[in-house]
């Protein structure tokens, strides 16, 4: 079931209904039951492998518990141990606890390998090796990367004894199915969003209506300019043959105003329906395109991925016993200054390798994960540097500065980011260079542009939603949008969401002639 | 609270107004482009006291004259015949007529028998677009659907139409509320003529068998015939163009053997109408002009009235009177063209 | 205590590391100065930080490292 | 001893979840990368013009010469004419699409004329696999794809009877 469909919105409209009519104790019930019905209309056959997730996760963290529980009743009974035999209790119970967790990574990470990445790895042996070995072709359940990482999340948590288990297997259900975020995010942490999982919910009209207000909000985004940008964007990547040199500046362009617009608008959604049924979902971006550099990028895009790579791979890596020795033998070897980079070098290529690889089953994405971890490995080589220059230079503090920053991210992400939809790593670093050439820059713009299903209004709209965009962007840098608007008068309130709602229906690219598109995030 | 329910209330109303205008404002109006749209809906205002219905694609209503029928026999007809009417198109309007009437006698043209699936979502719009909303209009929709429909869009045809915003014309503004009113009885009058000159060979096709789901409804028409009293009788317009394959008319004539029924092949009876390809149509034997739209109402009125005992019903004044101006708007629509053709050589628009 | 906040200034001389409580919060210090002060902890006073300490309340002042450090040392 | 029993029923678990996997994703939506490079388009020749389908159809007539006759089709309602040419040995087609006619269809008519690839009304079905490729035995037709055109060819007893290039596009 896409958000973008009628059928969402009678769904919600249901199990809003019923949400607020049946007594309070039985929404979170509900919300599980709707997300199953939700799981179930993208093919039934892929319950099996949520449920597989969901069922393994609450059992391993139940074990967990157990093995917990049973250490804190042991120290509990026997206050009169010596320190040692209580470290050691200590330490049988965490390493039961790691080994429980670790099973259950292995399980889940393995479901989710064997599903996304079995043919990548066919695919590359084929070709290292020439062999012919057939694709197999698995299917890739709906969000099965977003709903892994979640549960995979909280087993560590458990296992690290920052939070109780969940002992309710439904309960525990709901927080890997829940129907909002199963789509494409955000991965959620298990403590913060069971704080208004599970509550009961009066009907809180204010906040209802500040949910839907953000979610008609992303829906303009996806429907007004990402769904129209779809064609132009696989137009030029589909056939490079064709469209080289300024249409691959155009793709660089159009594409990441595209992901911009599909994936927040998406996340948009799916917070603004959560808060609709009183859950409060961690934000995902925060302006990102205002972001000076890249690893600020890093930090505002994608938020509750960047940080699960944070908190589950770079801080493990950087603090294991194994690096700590590398650490010791660079800085011998090399020297304190350069010896005490190279282990948070290391974790952070690693991060980005996995960060590509969770992008997609392909080349594309690890060289893009790594070209995104070579810029950042660079910027903060050149850090001295910039000092010296903001020291010497006093433009760059001015207003003027930062907007070239901003400017300069933005197109550095987008060049990355045209990775994403050529079919190949050699292909792109092709087709990129001859943006400097002189081809197609004089038929791009004299009907060039035109080729792809859109037209010159087409354009007109989505230069106008960009600069909609960039105001809703500099007013939310106050603060949310949605309580500045709960703040003005009745009538221009309810005008600017009315206006919203016909320009979505009458701009939106919908229906016969726009392919409704799937969220581009929806199977990474 | 009270207060709060007044608002939510007035803010629904407003947006439900809004996008009801909106609706009206982007939905083709089919009044001065594509007239061929307005043909579905201009039934209703015309129901009830029709002995004789016609339904098909354009070989119905550009072919048949009702007031010619009414003028010359007394047979009272309206033809639901809309473009590239598929047959279970056909079944639906002749389900959607029983609604308001039940005629005498059902005709139906069989050159859609073609088609064994839905083909094109803008012709599915001119035939079901104009349909009253009905259980029968829903079952239409549903009949007639390509991949990329969905019924909601019929529902709420904004969903469709919503990116016409750019190709709005003063013809949208104009019909915002009014239709114009077109046809004579479902009969889409043209008086030009072309001669149909040399017709190209048809192209062997790779398999010549009649579709499942035509024969599937086809059958539905005549149950509904039989079941409510209803002569059917099957036609095949006098058109030179598309083909009419032997391997068709051999399966069709097998079908009204095997069930009793009637079947008239227009094309055959070429010589008996005095049709003539050099005046008697209007764009080379696609379709016919008035006069031979004409010349076929006057046989088929003769075989309407002798063979199947239609009545005469000139002497029912209501009816005269209704039809006395039906006539006045055919004559007026007739001169208007002639007209056209006169000072300006082409017949551009219907009025 | 002298010699860890020697490790903390060595890293960033910049920050204010006596009186700042929200070197998290604030997004003062980034993932590379947490992993460089617990490699520097590690290397210059044999103190192992495992990953779940790694909690923003542990890292928003130098008190907290501390008391982090202490707990862990007694361990 | 726990932690390998552990391990290994998580093995089998996924071993177990892998298979059941393995029925093949039915709506895999992947692009197949390797699906860029496609075969040429089915061309006719009439002397040295080459008719493609979907071609602008102006330059075509042009080359082609005067014709034997023509037919004008108007579509039921909308705008567009379809127009059919025929000449020596063969009919061509064409429809309009944005104010331009673009071609349609080529019929060979008679054995006066042959495919590039040498197959003309009369020739054997052998010939017709051997020019073509692999088709269903005993077929009273076959059509062979690429990107634009669909290449039609009726049998009648294993002789060819009707040869036909039909642009595909969406209506």
């Amino acid at each position: 079931m896409s958000f973008v469909s009628l059928g969402f919105l009678l769904f919600l409209l249901i199990l809003f209904i019923l949400y607020y009519a049946l007594p309070r104790r039985f929404q979170w019930a509900l919300l599980l039951a709707g997300s199953l019905v939700f799981y179930a209309f993208a093919s039934p056959k892929y319950l099996i492998y949520i449920a597989v997730t969901a069922l393994s996760t609450w059992f391993a963290g139940k074990l967990i518990h157990d093995a917990y529980a049973a250490r804190d009743a042991f120290l509990k009974d026997t206050p009169d141990i010596t320190k040692e035999e209580k470290k050691s209790c200590k330490e049988a119970a965490k390493k039961k606890g790691r080994s429980i967790m670790v099973c259950c990574l292995i399980l889940n990470l393995g479901i989710l390998a064997v599903c996304k990445y079995t043919d990548f790895a066919i695919g590359t042996i084929n070709s290292l090796f020439g062999t012919d070995i057939a694709f197999l072709r698995f299917a890739l359940p709906m969000g099965i990367s977003f709903y892994t990482f979640q549960s995979m999340g909280y087993i560590i948590d458990v296992s690290r004894g920052k939070y109780q288990a969940e002992l309710n297997p439904a309960r525990f259900a709901l927080f890997v199915t829940f129907f909002p975020q199963l789509v494409q995010g955000p991965i959620s942490r298990f403590d913060q969003l069971s704080q208004t999982l599970y509550s009961e919910h009066a009907f809180d009209a204010q906040k209802i209506t500040q949910g839907a207000w953000r979610a008609v909000w992303g829906f303009f985004k996806k429907m007004v300019v990402a769904d129209r940008l779809v064609p132009v964007v696989t137009g030029i990547a589909q056939n490079p043959d064709k469209y080289a040199g300024g249409y691959v500046l155009a793709l660089v362009f159009f594409y990441t105003i595209q992901l911009y617009a599909d994936f927040t608008g998406g996340i948009d959604i799916t917070i603004g329906v959560a808060k609709m049924f009183g859950v409060d979902l961690a934000e995902n971006f925060e302006r990102p395109f205002f972001s000076k550099n890249i690893t600020e990028f890093w930090r505002r895009w994608h938020i509750t991925m960047g940080t699960w790579f944070k908190d589950y791979i770079f801080y493990p890596v950087s603090v294991s016993k194994w690096m700590l020795k590398v650490s010791k033998w660079s800085r011998a070897k090399l020297g304190t200054q350069l010896g005490k980079r190279v282990p948070v070098y290391l974790s952070t290529i690693l991060v980005w390798l996995a960060t590509g690889i969770w992008h997609g089953a392909s080349w594309n994405f690890v060289v893009w994960g790594l070209l995104n971890c070579l810029v950042i490995i660079i910027s903060q080589e050149l850090e001295p540097l910039y000092a010296k220059f903001h020291e010497k230079c006093a433009f760059s503090n001015t207003r003027g500065w930062d907007i070239f920053q901003m400017f300069r991210t933005f197109w550095l992400m987008a060049f990355l980011r045209v990775l994403d939809v050529y079919r190949n790593v050699p292909l792109t670093f092709r087709m990129v260079p001859t943006i400097f050439s002189s081809k197609g820059w004089s038929e791009m713009f004299s009907g060039g542009m035109l080729k792809f299903g859109l037209e010159v209004r087409d354009y007109i709209i989505v230069a106008i939603a960009l600069v909609i965009f960039l105001i809703v962007g500099i007013l939310q840098g106050k603060k949310p949008v949605a309580e500045q608007l709960a703040e003005k008068p009745l009538v221009p309130r309810y005008l600017i969401v009315w206006i919203l709602i016909i320009v979505i229906l009458v701009f939106g690219a919908y229906g016969i002639g726009y392919d409704a598109t799937q969220f581009i995030y929806n199977q990474f | 609270m009270k207060k709060r329910i007044v608002k939510i209330v007035i803010c629904v109303v407003l947006l439900a107004a809004t996008l009801f205008l909106l609706q009206k404002l982007l939905v083709p109006k089919y009044a001065t482009t594509n007239e061929e749209g307005i043909l579905s809906s201009e039934y209703y205002a015309n129901a009830g006291n029709n002995d004789v219905l016609f339904i098909g694609d354009c070989e119905v209503y550009t072919n048949f004259s009702p007031v010619k029928l009414w003028r010359d026999y007394g047979i009272t007809s309206y033809i639901r015949g809309t473009p590239q009417q598929l047959t279970w198109q056909s079944y639906y309007m002749l389900e959607d007529t029983l609604r308001y009437e039940t005629p005498k006698v059902v005709v139906f043209n069989v050159l859609a028998m073609k088609y064994a699936e839905p083909q094109n979502e803008a012709y599915n719009r001119l035939t079901l677009d104009g349909m009253k909303w009905s259980t029968t209009k829903l079952d239409a929709v549903k009949a007639s659907m390509t991949d990329e429909e969905t019924v909601a869009s019929y529902i709420l045809p904004l969903l469709r139409f919503h990116s016409r915003w750019s190709e709005l014309t003063s013809e949208d503004f104009n019909y915002l509320f009014k239709t114009e009113k077109l046809s004579h009885n479902g009969y889409l009058m043209r008086v030009d003529a072309k001669p149909a000159g040399q017709v190209p060979d048809p192209v062997p096709l790779p398999d010549y068998t009649i579709g499942p789901k035509c024969w599937e409804y086809l059958d539905k028409i005549r149950e509904t015939c039989d079941k409510n009293g209803i002569r059917l009788i099957l036609i095949k317009a006098p058109s030179l163009y598309p083909a009419w394959y032997d391997q068709w008319e051999k399966q069709i004539e097998d079908y009204a053997g095997k069930y009793g029924l009637e079947y008239i092949n227009f094309l055959e009876l070429a010589d008996e109408l005095e049709m003539d390809y050099n005046t008697d149509t209007y764009d080379a034997g696609l379709h016919l002009n008035l006069s031979g739209a004409e010349k076929m109402s006057a046989w088929f009125g003769k075989y309407l009235s002798e063979k199947c005992g239609v009545e005469d019903r000139r002497s029912d004044a209501a009816l005269a009177a209704e039809w006395a101006e039906r006539e006045a708007f055919y004559e007026y629509m007739k001169e208007a063209q002639y007209k056209q053709l006169r000072e300006e050589g082409a017949v551009t628009r219907y009025k | 205590m002298e010699e860890f906040m020697n490790i903390l200034r060595d890293i960033r001389p910049d920050v204010d590391f006596e009186n700042c409580t929200t070197l998290i919060d604030d997004k003062i210090l980034d993932s590379f100065d947490i992993i460089s002060i617990i490699t520097e902890l590690n290397s210059q006073m044999d103190v192992a930080v495992p990953a779940d300490q790694i909690i923003p309340e542990n890292f928003n002042s130098a008190q907290a490292l501390w008391a982090m450090v202490e707990k862990l040392l007694d361990e | 001893m726990r932690k390998r029993v552990l391990a290994a029923v998580a093995l089998i678990l996924v071993l177990a979840i892998a298979l059941c996997a393995c029925e093949k994703g039915s709506n895999d939506t992947s692009i197949n990368p390797n699906s860029g490079a496609n075969s040429k388009d089915y061309v006719f020749k009439s002397g040295s013009t080459v008719i493609e389908m979907k071609a602008d159809a102006e330059a075509v007539l042009k080359a082609l010469g005067a014709y034997k006759s023509s037919y004008e089709a108007p579509s039921c309602a909308f705008d567009g004419m379809d127009k059919i040419y025929s000449y020596n040995g063969f009919d061509l087609m064409t429809y309009s699409q944005n104010g331009k006619d673009l071609i349609s269809g080529v019929v060979l008519r008679d054995d006066t004329v042959e495919t590039p690839e040498g197959i003309a009304i009369g020739s054997k079905a052998e010939d017709v696999k051997k020019a073509y490729g692999d088709f269903e035995k005993d077929a009273t037709s076959a059509t062979f794809k690429t990107d634009n055109c669909k290449l039609l060819i009726i049998f009648d007893g294993g002789v060819v009877t009707s040869i036909q290039y039909i642009a595909l596009v969406e209506k």
